[in-house]
């Protein structure tokens, strides 16, 4: 198999302008859905069939009391051994050999979705209630084939998001963590081995979202 | 399988570029196979340059570039007599290959090299200081008709001013430079490229195919701003291959957006899969900005 | 010594006039059917402009494209040639062209809200314009001040007010204020004061 | 902004104070974080943890309005320490000026107060001067009566505990902040400051910003790469509008407004002309009966002659002390006496503090004009919630009008740079550019003065009106050719170095150093002048090319004054002319030239004794002042406590709020301090996906969808304490007005101690507004004060006090 490719999240460099998740819709074709404010200025709460990308915003005190806020957008990891997967028995869920991308296809309305979904490390997968089928992000497959970046990674203004050939990211995510542990000693990318987007975080990760590396 | 070679993987890169552009363009499938084994040559004989030792490198003066003067222009190339030759001998094959309307000519001027009948390298001396009419006298002496005789002389010297180009472009790349033309050798470009995440222009030189960035919303050729009279067209769903024209000047560019190319990574051969666009502004009466192998149509 | 431009319309790429295709022995017989049919029915044409962001006072270059025979804007992106911004844009410059023609919500007529009333009537500009121009007189003419009660010369007017417009182009700022003074306003304000 | 958005990357320290960058000026981080990679630090100093704090390598709360105390302490940080720039304080700025004998401060009172009036007698706070009008001056600083020795003696009742139980900051933040931009005292490092209403919106919004000036010129900031002084300005054409003078109290170039005290010309030219008795002195002010005879010129054209002082009779006179501003405004249409009102693209319904008001006073008009895009409050107001339409008389005439990227024209960002912008579709349907609208209208209010005389029509008639093209539309061209200036009769003029240059009647004034107090040329606005000249449209330019390596783009549109990309640039080098920081040198003396920026003036440097002169050319003495003595209260900034604050008494004087401070006191101005029933500070802000009122944004589902409603940030402290849970519903109430919320419960915000007392506080978006999304919520600007800064008239609603209650 090829290496494909691969999304670098420098949450580092993220303001959290949430130009990724318009993107997204945008692209997508994701119709922009009625929203409440509970408390958060994370909107839409839920990812579903409209909302494949969510930036999370996160908050509290370090142990020395200073304040933080986390900005974390997320979105399907793409896994290189997907979870999801091992639930589908034919092709209801198909990982792309060229460039990588985990794709659900209309035939995962036969998947169990309660199964499916907590097979899942980062509980991503959701049911589209008009067709049945489980939706998510596709790593935007049909601008990565047709030689363009995913939609957020264009519109990042900050350039937190980086698109490219999976060892390039790869060897670009050590490099930015190396430098971030000289003033962040947290500073990781998760379980870069394993996913193809990658997280780069400089504080404990359960402290970006819940199921930032994994549940 | 892997090649170590660089110019193998140079070449490969443009294999990969005409496979892309038969595949988006397929009317073009002809013209590209015409001139596959031409710019493969090529860029092999590129690649087996050698680089000159680092302090023989060039520096570049800012003042006079500040002025509008290109660091070499095209008469400063340096170009290695002993090798013309050899390398007309090795880009001969590919040429009569691609192109059959021209092959009784490459003959007569293969054996005119051969008996020293044709001093090649005045030919290049005067075609680098533009003294057509000195280029065009050999070429008749010879029997060859001087488009031909100037189309096979830009072959052979193409590989050394790309390699020489390659070598002193990073030294201009903190340089300000605002003209339309080369910063290296001061031709006209070729076609017009926005790259990176922002969409910066960027224009190829048509003749040692140095790449500097220009404004977006400019003419290259006449510095017109008026953006009234400026405009592009490009085909419905292929709205990142455009052809730029300026009402003022009459001339155009072609244009590639490759922000949305992920793998491309050489633009060698790019513009013939634009000759449509070439053809449509032709015939609305623009004429290219630089004249390229493959943008003379037929009137 | 500066180079002339002149001295570089000389220069072209290939090295002499170039070769014709055909001349070489090309067909160019496929090429020419799809510029045709591209010509026939897909060639579309767009015209390029350069804009400002609208919004927060960083003057963010923006580029829109817009399509030459319909004139409506079909995508704006970041100016990468502007110094300040280099392309980028935030979550609102990126969405410029919502504010344009494409949203639906924009006011496309003349509207009329007549005293006491619970709704808006479609009027049009000649009316509109000749209405306002009469109350504007008739408020001037009977409010307007000449002399202060300590008799000192004030011609001025204080029955209109004006606020606004720090969205306006200077170009159109300056007029408005020029207008308002000559009416005699003194009550001129706008978001600077806010 | 003194120096502009690009130059931020020059920074060695980047103070973050009164706005949130990452947020409302989202791009500008892009130049901040490049500082930052430079090596550079970003400090944020804000009640709230923003975006912008969660990038900045120091973070300090501070408790709303309580900015004075903060820096305050900070000048002391600096004074004691010795962090300051000596050789530039002394040469540079007013450190060294004697003080009259009549200034004194004592408990929280400046000298000259007059209690009735609540205003001071400035006179008191007057300079000694030499018999030519010279400040007297102490070069060595030991003098007591000095600006220098006052200043430290005034902060010396700012120590960091006095300072801590004010603002709440915990010491050791102050200190962190303290010691991190006082670095930048030290020659060659330059800090800056990026300010926005968080400081303005205070009565004491004047002082905010002159404190940290007055850090900045201790620092020797002022001037140079990197420094300065920057106000983040929040609309796009906010600045060029001030500039076109959209305001009462100024005429374009910000030249006075006139008033009764100056009936003539010749009048208004001798009280508003500055002398200084300084030959080393610029004093560029001195120069305004050119820019007054050029603007009237402009105005009235032919019709403006010398014998009728250039139809200055013909301007509103204000009364002796009138004040027109915003907040009069609306307490005028309250009561009923105003008639008429053009909206111009702005939406006071939403904006304006103390929102009901305004409301209710939209409802005793007679007739409106509304000039927008989009549907909004304030056209809309009589069919809000609560309001009847059959009891509502005001007519309201709605004008569609054409969006930016629909008409042509030059917009002037916050670094004062003039862009030009053009025209790239039709407006939809019947809109219209304002600038037809306008033209249209005033050429109908003509042809009725023309038709039927009224009262005093001589203005109406005579205003110069030519703006249109040969269709007969407005043009943009037209207009910036009037802006920048003609000359109006063949002259002959000399250039700095004695030179004859000829011009030609028509032709464009190519600088204002050429504009005439004879009427011989005309010019809208003296600063624009030499942005369109006979060489073209300055502000369309698109060259890149930047010599100095600074980022000043000196051929990319064009900057007012004189395309002078960093103000008070004189100040970036020393009495040589030899930049104080070789490798950002700004301006620089080479062979008998100054090369790099655009400098302040073509004089020499000032060790040149007969031609140099002082770098501060504006200011009349020609130095940068830290002792403002034309202020309405006071030279010094001094801490005083929000006109609604949760303390009984200022922990700094016996004064508790800014003394000199306007009280409305109508049935709708109510203010309670220190009410139990309105416990908590509150503020309010903006957020990234809404502009402003969200006239514009709320429209647009994909930004509603990620900011669908009102909000308020309230302490996990305050939540307990008041039984409220994160996403529910709750009320906000001031004294003036309640909104519904959604409880965002946070950790960003923290209780403050200031002492043994703990305040909480609040904050509240204020984009919202009832009109769409539906709920939404309506304005945060229902709760705020209509109380103002006694200098500007902004209103504070950066601080102010309330209760929130679950709903």
């Amino acid at each position: 198999m090829s290496e494909g490719y691969s999304i670098l999240v420098d949450t580092s460099k993220c303001t959290a302008c949430r130009g990724c998740q318009v993107a997204c819709k945008e692209w997508n074709q994701l119709p922009g859905v009625p929203t409440k404010n509970v408390g958060s200025h994370e909107n839409p709460q839920e990812l579903s069939a409209a909302t494949w990308k969510i930036l999370r915003f996160s908050e509290g005190k370090q142990p020395e009391g200073q304040a933080f806020w986390h900005f974390f957008s997320e979105q399907c990891r793409h896994c290189v051994s997907p979870g999801c997967m091992e639930q589908s028995e034919k092709d209801e869920v198909l990982q792309d050999e060229k460039t990588g991308a985990v794709l659900f296809t209309p035939k995962t309305k036969d998947l169990k979705y309660e199964a499916t979904r907590k097979a899942c490390p980062y509980d991503i997968p959701r049911k589209d209630e008009k067709t049945g089928a489980l939706v998510k992000c596709t790593m935007c497959f049909d601008r990565i084939t047709n030689n363009m970046e995913p939609a957020c990674v264009k519109t990042c203004p900050t350039d937190a998001l980086e698109f490219g050939p999976r060892e390039k990211i790869l060897d670009a995510a050590k490099k930015r963590v190396a430098e971030l542990k000289k003033n962040y000693p947290k500073a990781a990318a998760l379980n870069a081995d394993d996913v193809r987007v990658i997280y780069l975080v400089t504080d404990d990760p359960k402290t970006y979202w819940k199921f930032a590396a994994g549940k | 399988m892997s090649d170590p070679k660089p110019q193998e993987a140079g070449a490969s890169r443009i294999l990969a570029e005409m496979e892309r552009i038969k595949r988006e363009t397929p009317s073009v499938t002809n013209i590209v196979e015409a001139f596959e084994g031409l710019l493969l040559e090529r860029e092999r004989i590129k690649g087996e340059i050698e680089t000159p030792e680092p302090e023989s490198a060039l520096t570049t003066d800012p003042a006079r570039l500040s002025k509008g003067i290109p660091a070499v222009g095209r008469a400063g190339f340096a170009i290695p007599t002993s090798r013309l030759k050899d390398v007309y001998y090795r880009l001969a094959p590919a040429m009569i290959k691609g192109f059959p309307g021209v092959r009784p000519k490459l003959e007569v001027l293969g054996r005119a090299f051969n008996d020293g009948s044709l001093d090649l390298e005045a030919a290049i001396k005067h075609l680098l200081a533009d003294r057509q009419n000195q280029v065009e006298k050999i070429a008749r002496a010879a029997r060859v008709k001087p488009d031909i005789f100037s189309f096979v002389l830009g072959q052979i010297v193409r590989p050394f001013v790309e390699k020489e180009a390659e070598r002193i472009g990073p030294s201009l790349s903190d340089l300000h430079w605002d003209k339309g033309y080369c910063p290296v050798c001061g031709s006209w470009p070729s076609l017009s490229l926005l790259k990176g995440k922002e969409g910066r222009r960027w224009l190829k030189c048509s003749f040692c195919s140095h790449e500097w960035t220009h404004l977006r919303t400019a003419c290259p050729f006449c510095e017109n701003e008026d953006l009234e009279t400026m405009e592009y067209s490009y085909a419905e769903k292929r709205e990142g291959e455009r052809v730029e024209v300026c009402h003022k000047c009459k001339r155009y560019v072609l244009s590639l957006d490759m922000r949305d190319r992920l793998d491309q990574t050489t633009t060698a051969a790019t513009s013939i899969g634009l000759i449509h666009l070439d053809i449509i502004a032709q015939d609305k009466g623009f004429v290219p900005g630089a004249v390229t192998d493959w943008n003379v149509l037929d009137k | 010594m500066g180079v002339t431009r002149r001295e570089f319309l000389v220069i072209s790429g290939a090295v002499g006039a170039g070769i014709g295709l055909s001349a070489l022995g090309i067909d160019m017989g496929p090429t020419r059917a799809y510029a045709d049919s591209v010509k026939m029915d897909k060639l579309k044409t767009a015209k390029q402009t350069t804009t400002i962001c609208p919004y927060c006072a960083v003057g963010c270059g923006i580029i829109c494209s817009s399509d030459a025979k319909t004139n409506q804007i079909f995508n704006t992106e970041g100016d990468p040639d502007s110094p300040i911004n280099e392309g980028a844009l935030c979550a609102k410059g990126a969405a410029l062209y919502q504010t344009t023609g494409s949203n639906p919500n924009r006011v496309q007529k003349v509207l009329y809200r007549a005293p006491n009333s619970d709704k808006w009537q479609e009027k049009s500009w000649d009316w509109a314009i000749a209405e306002i121009a009469k109350r504007v007189k008739a408020t001037r003419d009977k409010d307007f001040i000449e002399k202060n009660a300590k008799g000192q010369v004030v011609n001025r007017l204080e029955s209109i007010a004006h606020v606004g417009s720090a969205a306006l182009d200077n170009e159109e700022c300056w007029p408005l204020q020029a207008v308002m003074r000559a009416l005699g306003l003194v009550w001129i304000e706008h978001q600077a004061r806010i | 902004m003194t120096n502009h958005w690009v130059d931020l990357k020059n920074s060695d320290c980047i103070l973050v104070m009164g706005s949130n960058a990452a947020a409302n000026h989202p791009i500008s981080m892009r130049w901040v974080m490049k500082a930052k990679e430079n090596g550079g630090k970003l400090v944020s100093v804000d009640p709230r943890f923003t975006a912008t704090s969660a990038k900045a390598d120091v973070y300090a709360p501070l408790r709303s309005g309580t900015d004075i105390a903060f820096l305050g302490g900070m000048i002391k940080y600096i004074l004691d320490n010795d962090k300051y720039f000596k050789e530039y304080v002394v040469e540079y700025t007013d450190a060294p000026f004697i003080v009259g004998d009549k200034y004194e401060f004592s408990d929280g009172l400046f000298s000259g107060y007059d209690k009735e009036k609540r205003a001071y007698d400035k006179a008191f706070w007057a300079l000694k001067r030499d018999d030519k009008g010279v400040p007297e001056r102490d070069p060595s600083l030991q003098n007591p009566r000095c600006v220098f020795q006052l200043l430290k003696k005034h902060y010396e009742r700012y120590t960091p505990e006095k300072v801590s139980e004010i603002t709440g900051t915990p010491v050791p933040d102050l200190m962190k902040v303290y010691e991190t931009f006082a670095a930048t005292g030290e020659k060659g490092k330059a800090g800056t400051i990026m300010y926005a209403m968080g400081w303005t919106q205070h009565t004491v919004g004047v002082q905010n910003v002159r404190v940290m000036s007055i850090i900045q010129l201790l620092l020797g900031n002022v001037g140079m790469a990197g420094g300065g002084v920057n106000a983040l300005r929040g609309e796009s054409n906010v600045q060029g509008a001030t500039d076109a003078a959209l305001l009462f109290h100024i005429l374009p170039g910000y030249l006075p407004a006139p008033d009764v005290s100056v009936p003539t010309l010749a009048d208004y030219n001798k009280k508003h002309t500055p002398k200084s008795g300084d030959p080393r002195s610029a004093n560029w002010w001195q120069n305004r009966p050119k820019y007054v005879a050029s603007l009237l010129k402009a105005y009235f054209g032919d019709a403006a002659t010398p014998e009728n002082e250039f139809g200055y009779a013909w301007l509103p006179k204000l009364d002796a002390g009138q004040n027109c501003s915003w907040l009069n405004l609306f307490d005028a249409m309250y009561n009923g006496k105003i008639k008429g009102f053009f909206a111009w693209g702005q939406n006071p319904a939403c904006s304006s503090a103390n929102a009901n008001k305004v409301r209710a006073g939209l409802a005793k008009l007679d007739w409106m004009v509304n000039v927008n895009l989009f549907e909004n409050e304030t056209g809309s107001f009589w069919k809000a919630p609560g309001m009847d339409p059959k009891k509502i008389k005001t007519e309201v005439f709605m004008l569609p009008c054409a969006a930016s990227v629909e008409k042509e024209g030059s917009i002037t960002n916050s670094g004062r740079w003039a862009q030009w912008r053009y025209k790239a579709a039709n407006a939809p349907g019947k809109a219209k550019p304002d600038g037809d609208i306008m033209f249209e209208l005033m050429n109908k209010i003509k042809e009725l003065y023309k038709k039927d005389k009224g009262k005093f029509p001589e203005p109406i008639l005579n205003l110069k009106w030519d703006y249109a093209d040969e269709k007969g539309h407005f043009d943009a061209h037209k207009v910036a050719k009037q802006v920048n200036g003609y000359f109006l009769k063949d002259i002959t003029l000399k250039d700095p170095a004695g030179n004859d240059l000829n011009f030609k009647k028509g032709d464009l004034v190519p600088s204002f150093a050429f504009l005439q107090a004879d009427g011989s040329t005309s010019c809208g606005s003296w600063i624009y002048c030499s942005s369109y000249t006979n060489a073209g449209n300055m502000m369309a330019r698109r060259k890149k090319d930047d010599p100095t390596g600074l980022g000043l783009y000196p051929q990319w549109s064009w900057c007012w004054p004189v395309n002078r990309r960093i103000l008070y640039n004189r100040a970036s080098v020393d009495l040589n002319g030899q930049p104080w920081n070789p490798q950002k040198a700004v301006i620089k003396w080479a062979e008998g030239k100054w090369v790099g920026d655009v400098p302040d003036g073509p004089w020499p440097p000032m060790a040149d004794k007969e031609k140099g002169r002082n770098p501060f050319i504006m200011k009349p003495d020609g130095f940068g002042a830290s002792f403002g003595p034309g202020l309405n209260d006071g030279p010094f900034p001094e801490h005083y406590e929000p006109l609604e604050c949760p303390v009984p008494k200022n922990a700094m004087s016996a004064q508790l709020v800014n003394p000199t401070i306007k009280i409305f006191a109508g049935e709708m101005d109510k203010h309670l301090t220190c009410d139990p029933r309105y416990p908590f500070v509150a503020t309010t802000y903006r957020v990234t996906e809404h502009w402003q009122t969200g006239l514009m944004t709320r429209w647009q589902p994909w930004l509603v969808e990620a900011e669908p409603q009102n909000f308020v940030e309230l302490s996990e402290e305050l939540a307990n304490m008041r039984g409220i849970k994160n996403g529910e519903m709750v009320k906000v109430s001031s004294a003036r007005g309640e909104v519904s919320a959604v409880a965002i419960v946070t950790t960003r915000f923290r209780p403050f101690k200031l002492g043994e007392v703990t305040v909480h506080q609040i904050g509240l978006p204020w984009c919202f507004g009832w009109i769409t999304p539906k709920d939404g919520g309506d304005s945060s600007n229902l709760l705020t004060p209509n109380v103002g800064d006694p200098n500007t008239m902004i209103p504070e609603s950066k601080a102010f006090m309330v209760n929130v209650i679950k709903a």
